[in-house]
């Protein structure tokens, strides 16, 4: 099993799900988050000051899936959020030993 | 008021007149009869008036307290972070109780008690003699409560005001203890000085006739001065200025900003301490200055940061309101639309430019606007105010700079410097005082973790549960 | 109220007795002229007094209504968890539109119809013959629609005050029928019996005469005893005490705080039903015991907990101005002060300790500050009733306690407990009513989901889009 | 209002009649003293008269601002999502800066100076001539200044109604001049003809006479109407209607619907321009409408979706108020009930049906509340006036069609196809105009970043800090 | 040492948090979520709009462990969540390499 | 590549950034959290009811990073964080295997 992490715009939340739920994939976590990386973040003002907020709100949705649907996932969140500008996000896949289901005890792949 | 006041007086010496007109007349069966119904009806004049003055009167206590609670609290309040929302909303709240309770005992007596030219002595303490009868050295048209009630909220307002220098920083009991004595020894003298009977700075009944209608100098220098005191006694919060203390909630402050809008009506139009024309009028300037300065403060950001904010605009409309203060009930409309202007501008150069020169922490601008826009209100009504509206040195006698009175601005002058001494000495004293006796400030870990949990054990929001 | 209402008839008799003594003046040619001068000027003084009290009036009706809407909704929202805000600030306004249509139809005549000592009857249905003129049987100088439409902003906020009892945990359709019946079988009769004209406790034309300026009994108790039969019948919520349920937003809550004190201005002030010198005081005593009361909270919970809260603060605030409602035009400043603080330390040891004792889930504790401050204000009312502000019973006459007529207190007593019997036997006959129909509580998975998603089909807050 | 002005007239008339009738009395000495009495009694009642109409006046005039900040700002800024709270909000904001500014300079003037049956002209320019006198030709009783400023309030609001229909997508600056413009060339021409001293349409001297009491045509149907031609040239949101858009806080919009709710007692009510029976009957027409409008919009949606919503709820109350305001001071209790009830179901089916019909973006429903609402409530207002509130054709002349005067009807269709006329073309002019100066919608990337960080590089809410 | 990550009702964050301190885990990050699985959202209303939130409320538990402890945190994790209905929730086990105290800088298993 | 995760105190947010940036590490993923530990809550009262509150306020950072970025990593962290008192927070390191850059897919140790 493997975990797909992937962080994104916020805006693009709805449509990467709606490609996921496309591609197989029902089962995933949604968690507020704040980046930071090649994307400037913007300018505030506060009475005269100005600073800068280098943390832009994003999103990231963790999914634990079968290995076969490592590319379909991929393809999945590449082809709904990229826009081919700086900030679309990133994938980060790492594996994952065990999946339990709560309700009924369900181990494995069974699990997801 | 002083319209009104004459009007008033001339009800009271009808009667007299009439005595002695009347005598003659005896041998009409219908004088009598007539004179009764005349006298009826005087009576029943004057409850009327009563009634119209009365309910402006109540209606605007009721906003001043609306400006204090909730309007500054959510103002101030929006502008610290999430960890101090509750502790700066309580500094409000606990001037409502606890000036309310000094001002009972003996806060109204020091203000407005007749005393010396400095302080009003002790002769209300426990509001004795404070009657439901009008009171002619303040107000002949309104019950005496009526008076008394409407004036402690504005001894409520003006302790709250400072709590904007030291925010996010200082204990809750040191507060406490600070502004109460604040209220009794830096308010109360100043406020009868300027608005008791026989203070120094009476526009009628002093030696240095100053004009504050409102509390240009009584409510916004000594609280901004005051507050400048405080920010640079307490010193920086920590971690100040490097790391950026953005407000939690400018939602709440613009609703804030807003309830002060509004309630800032009864505080200019109410001073009028009645509901006739003088009261328009200074409505009138309140409203056009806010919009002025609004727009003024706005335009200031723009060309300095390129983009109009919206604690700007609001921030703006504070500093017309305060500058207008002083000078609602003396100056035609023309005029405040310009003191509202020169008010945005200074007030946002103050708070943009000389602040940071000089770095101080004044959190929230208390100073830069109460102080700064108070100074700059209180001269403006010395150029700007105009017999035509208020003849308050008699019908047609020149008023302000404008109609070529310029010793006003002197006695402005005059007026601002000693609200200016007594706020600085003032202050010192009490912030020593109080420090010595239980410190000023919160523990650092207890600033780090906000003054919600360390003073009260509690958060401002639970969105979890 | 009572001080116009003489002046007033004063003036309508004195056109009569001008008939009379007119009479042998006829030969004099002035006379008509000036009496119709006279006439006019008698019409001209009545249409004054009537537009300063109407002006106050229509304020203090403004202010009632912003109690319940924001006021009550924003306190009580505040204090349940974010999954209930909507469906909590709904239940007060349903009130605004249920109790305005049923009062407009049929609770107005069962509240101020002549009717008999228990109930005022159906002579007022669909408002037939409630017209913009004065009915001097309730206040001689406003229209009686205006009244009218002040009296409703009371039957709006009563019910409204028990949603606190069973705050997280009542479907909302249910809520509906019960609230709405209840205004009409417990409300209604109550507020006749205390102040319809001929009800068994009304102070100048009942049985037992009992003081309740603005609805100690009427309001207050009933609701809040009304609210601990509802707790009680409804059960706890789910998880409770066990389960922590912290207030989502105490910064709701302070708004809704503040509104409430300063709507309390025309709760209590406007019940003068004129803006006169008793309007003034009964001003001045709501703001002092409030102020009194928030600091006797605070003390309790300092002493008690160590910290004192917000919540604290305010609860003691709104706890003061139960107390003192039915007192507020009845009472010197300084009893005021007193009952203020009386309530501060009564209702916080009644939250505290009562009701961890018994263990019912009084979920925003209705009952212990509106029941326990308003049974401690009714008795109250009857010590420190004083003839120097009100002579209900004429000038001099005594009239609470302190005066002397002891057996006032028991006329207090008499008036609370009607208004006890009446609230638990009317309020448990409804439920059980309600019940059977259809069933009071949501299914527990909707209370998990909670009301804003299971009655309402909407969020509270959404941050993430 | 004519009631009051009849009064004064009359007061006017006397001392000149008197003059003539008191001549041969002059051999009675009392008789001079007498006259000189009633004399000063007469302007002493002018002054008790003034006094009870300009309070309540000042205080409507503080509540139509109320309506607007924070009121109107709250109800739309809370629909909004989270990104553009503050530029939603700073757009009611800008109106308070704004349109003051451009009504002390020439708004009031072309809205009520004498000019044309279009237009006013520029006789007012800088407020020229309007002084602290009442102006006979508007209001007997209070300082033609709280007119002027009474107006102002609603030159304020109607063009802030109109931004609910291009939330989330203007850019401040084209906005700002839009409304600017709008505000001079729609409104003060419209306000002209119907309330300005021999307007078009006005009730009592034009040739249309038609019935708007508070701004059924004047303020709802030009920015509804508006409103929806804004929605249409600008196009629909980003992702609309595919994206929710769910309110960031229906909390806020909660808020400011009770706080519209409160403050149009100051707008209804206070149309009245004093403060006797008809202030009374416009305030109750007001709050029953309102909630009957509640409860019809929440039965609609509980028949159509299943729930009734808190959104659906404070919805319907707008819409009751919008549909009661040119009726408010025409019509009996009951007919507001009604009028209430059909805006309740009317405004829900328009925004329910209609709009998604035909699929444009009007984004909070400026159009289907306010357009809708105000159209019906305009022809209702026809129907319904009764000369029994409002004899403004004379004691006993039929008003409405229910008194049998059909061409009532007839004479409000013009009112409404005019209204609906100017707005169509002004706005459309307008934007057409602003669009090639300076374009009017954001730029992509900053809808999506959101009004707030693009506009005003702020952020509504900081809760990581 | 393992890394346990569980996904909860909000409601049964306390339930869980008491048993895995009775279990022995003292160390826990817990994170505000929003999940997608076979629990169907609920429909919202926003004037006669109908939409369907189909992102639901839940909380996430991470806790790192060593390695035998993992069984007794299943158990209680499971345990106090079970309801036996669809979004219960569910448990993803993985590997971590090293645990670094901030405070004192140990590492390794002492680092829990 | 590595996965670094660190649990901090919210206030040492900026300073850890900071010292993460000066030592190359561009790319990171915020989250707010709350945390459980040997840092013991605190009591908020409600109209005299005290109840704890044991989960307290922490944001986690999470970077994925060249291996040959950890040490730099960690002691950037450990220097900004660190106050020596109880609460400072943890460092958890696991492996990641894929990373991709979604606005042009590039894929591996590139796309960080
Ligand atoms: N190495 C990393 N580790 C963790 N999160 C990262 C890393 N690099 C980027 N991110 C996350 O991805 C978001 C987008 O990264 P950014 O460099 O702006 O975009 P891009 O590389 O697509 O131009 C960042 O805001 C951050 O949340
Ligand atoms: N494959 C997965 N990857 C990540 N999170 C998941 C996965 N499956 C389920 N979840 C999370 O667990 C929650 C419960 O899942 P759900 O399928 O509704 O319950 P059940 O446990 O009855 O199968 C989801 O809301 C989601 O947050
Ligand atoms: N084993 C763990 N698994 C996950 N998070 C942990 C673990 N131990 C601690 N934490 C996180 O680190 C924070 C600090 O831990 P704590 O034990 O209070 O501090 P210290 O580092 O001084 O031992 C906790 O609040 C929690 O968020």
């Amino acid at each position: 099993m493997l975990k797909i992490e992937a962080v994104l715009q916020p805006s693009k939340l709805d449509a990467v799900k709606d490609a996921l739920l496309e591609a197989g994939i029902e089962g995933m976590t949604i968690l507020e988050a704040r980046g930071h990386g090649r994307q400037k973040g913007h300018t505030e003002f506060y009475r005269g000051r100005e600073y800068t907020v280098d943390l832009l709100p994003k999103v990231k949705i963790e999914m634990v899936v079968h290995d076969e649907l490592k590319d379909k996932a991929i393809d999945a969140i590449n082809s709904a959020a990229r826009t081919g500008r700086i900030g679309d996000g990133k994938i980060f896949i790492s594996r994952i030993d065990e999946a339990i289901r709560i309700r009924n005890d369900e181990r494995g792949e069974n699990a997801l | 008021m002083s319209f009104r006041t004459l009007m008033m007086l001339f009800l009271f010496v009808l009667p007299a007149h009439f005595a002695f007109a009347v005598a003659p007349a005896i041998s009409n069966p219908s004088a009598p009869a007539t004179q009764a119904q005349i006298a009826a009806l005087q009576r029943a004049v004057q409850n009327a008036q009563t009634a119209g003055d009365n309910a402006w009167m109540l209606t605007s206590a009721a906003l001043v307290l609306l400006m204090t609670g909730p309007g500054l609290a959510l103002f101030y309040g929006g502008l610290v972070r999430r960890k101090n929302i509750l502790g700066t909303m309580m500094q409000s709240f606990a001037m409502m109780g606890l000036v309310t309770v000094l001002w009972a005992i003996v806060g109204y007596s020091l203000a407005f008690g007749h005393g010396n030219i400095f302080i009003g002595g002790f002769e209300h303490l426990f509001l004795r003699g404070v009657s439901l009868d009008p009171n002619p050295d303040y107000a002949a048209t309104i019950p005496e409560q009526t008076y008394m009630i409407y004036q402690l909220m504005f001894a409520i307002i003006t302790p709250a005001l400072i709590t904007g220098a030291f925010a996010e920083r200082m204990k809750f009991s040191s507060m406490a203890l600070f502004l109460s004595l604040w209220s009794l020894f830096v308010y109360c003298p100043m406020a009868h000085m300027v608005w008791g009977f026989g203070g120094l700075l009476n526009a009628t009944s002093g030696h240095i006739p100053s004009l504050d209608f409102a509390g240009g100098t009584v409510v916004h220098i000594t609280s901004g001065v005051s507050a400048l005191v405080c920010a640079l006694y307490l010193g920086k919060r920590l971690g100040y200025p490097h790391t950026a203390m953005p407000p939690h909630s400018l939602v709440l402050s613009f609703i804030g900003a807003c309830l002060l809008w509004v309630g800032w009506f009864g505080f200019n139009a109410g001073s009028a301490l009645s509901a006739g024309p003088l009261a328009t009028s200074a409505f009138v300037n309140t409203h056009f200055a806010t919009a002025t300065a609004a727009i003024g403060w706005t335009i200031f950001e723009w060309l300095h940061n390129g983009k109009p904010t919206a604690l700007g605009a609001i921030s703006g409309a504070v500093a017309g309101l305060v500058a207008i203060t002083p000078a609602s009930g003396f100056v035609q409309p023309m005029s405040a639309l310009f003191i509202g202007l020169a008010a945005g501008f200074f007030c946002s150069f103050m708070v943009f430019q000389v602040k940071s020169r000089f770095g101080y922490d004044d959190s929230l601008d208390a100073f830069g606007v109460h102080g700064a826009g108070g100074t700059l209100g209180a001269l403006l009504t010395g150029v700007f105010a105009s017999c035509v509206i208020n003849p308050i040195y008699g019908a047609g006698v020149p008023t302000g700079a404008i109609e070529g009175h310029w010793s006003q601005v002197l006695n402005q002058l005059a007026a601002v410097g000693i609200s200016w001494g007594i706020s600085v000495v003032g202050t010192l004293v009490l912030l020593f005082v109080v420090d010595k006796v239980m410190g000023l400030r919160v523990a650092p870990e207890h600033e780090m973790a906000g003054l919600d949990l360390s003073q009260h054990g509690e958060e401002g929001y639970d969105f979890n549960t």
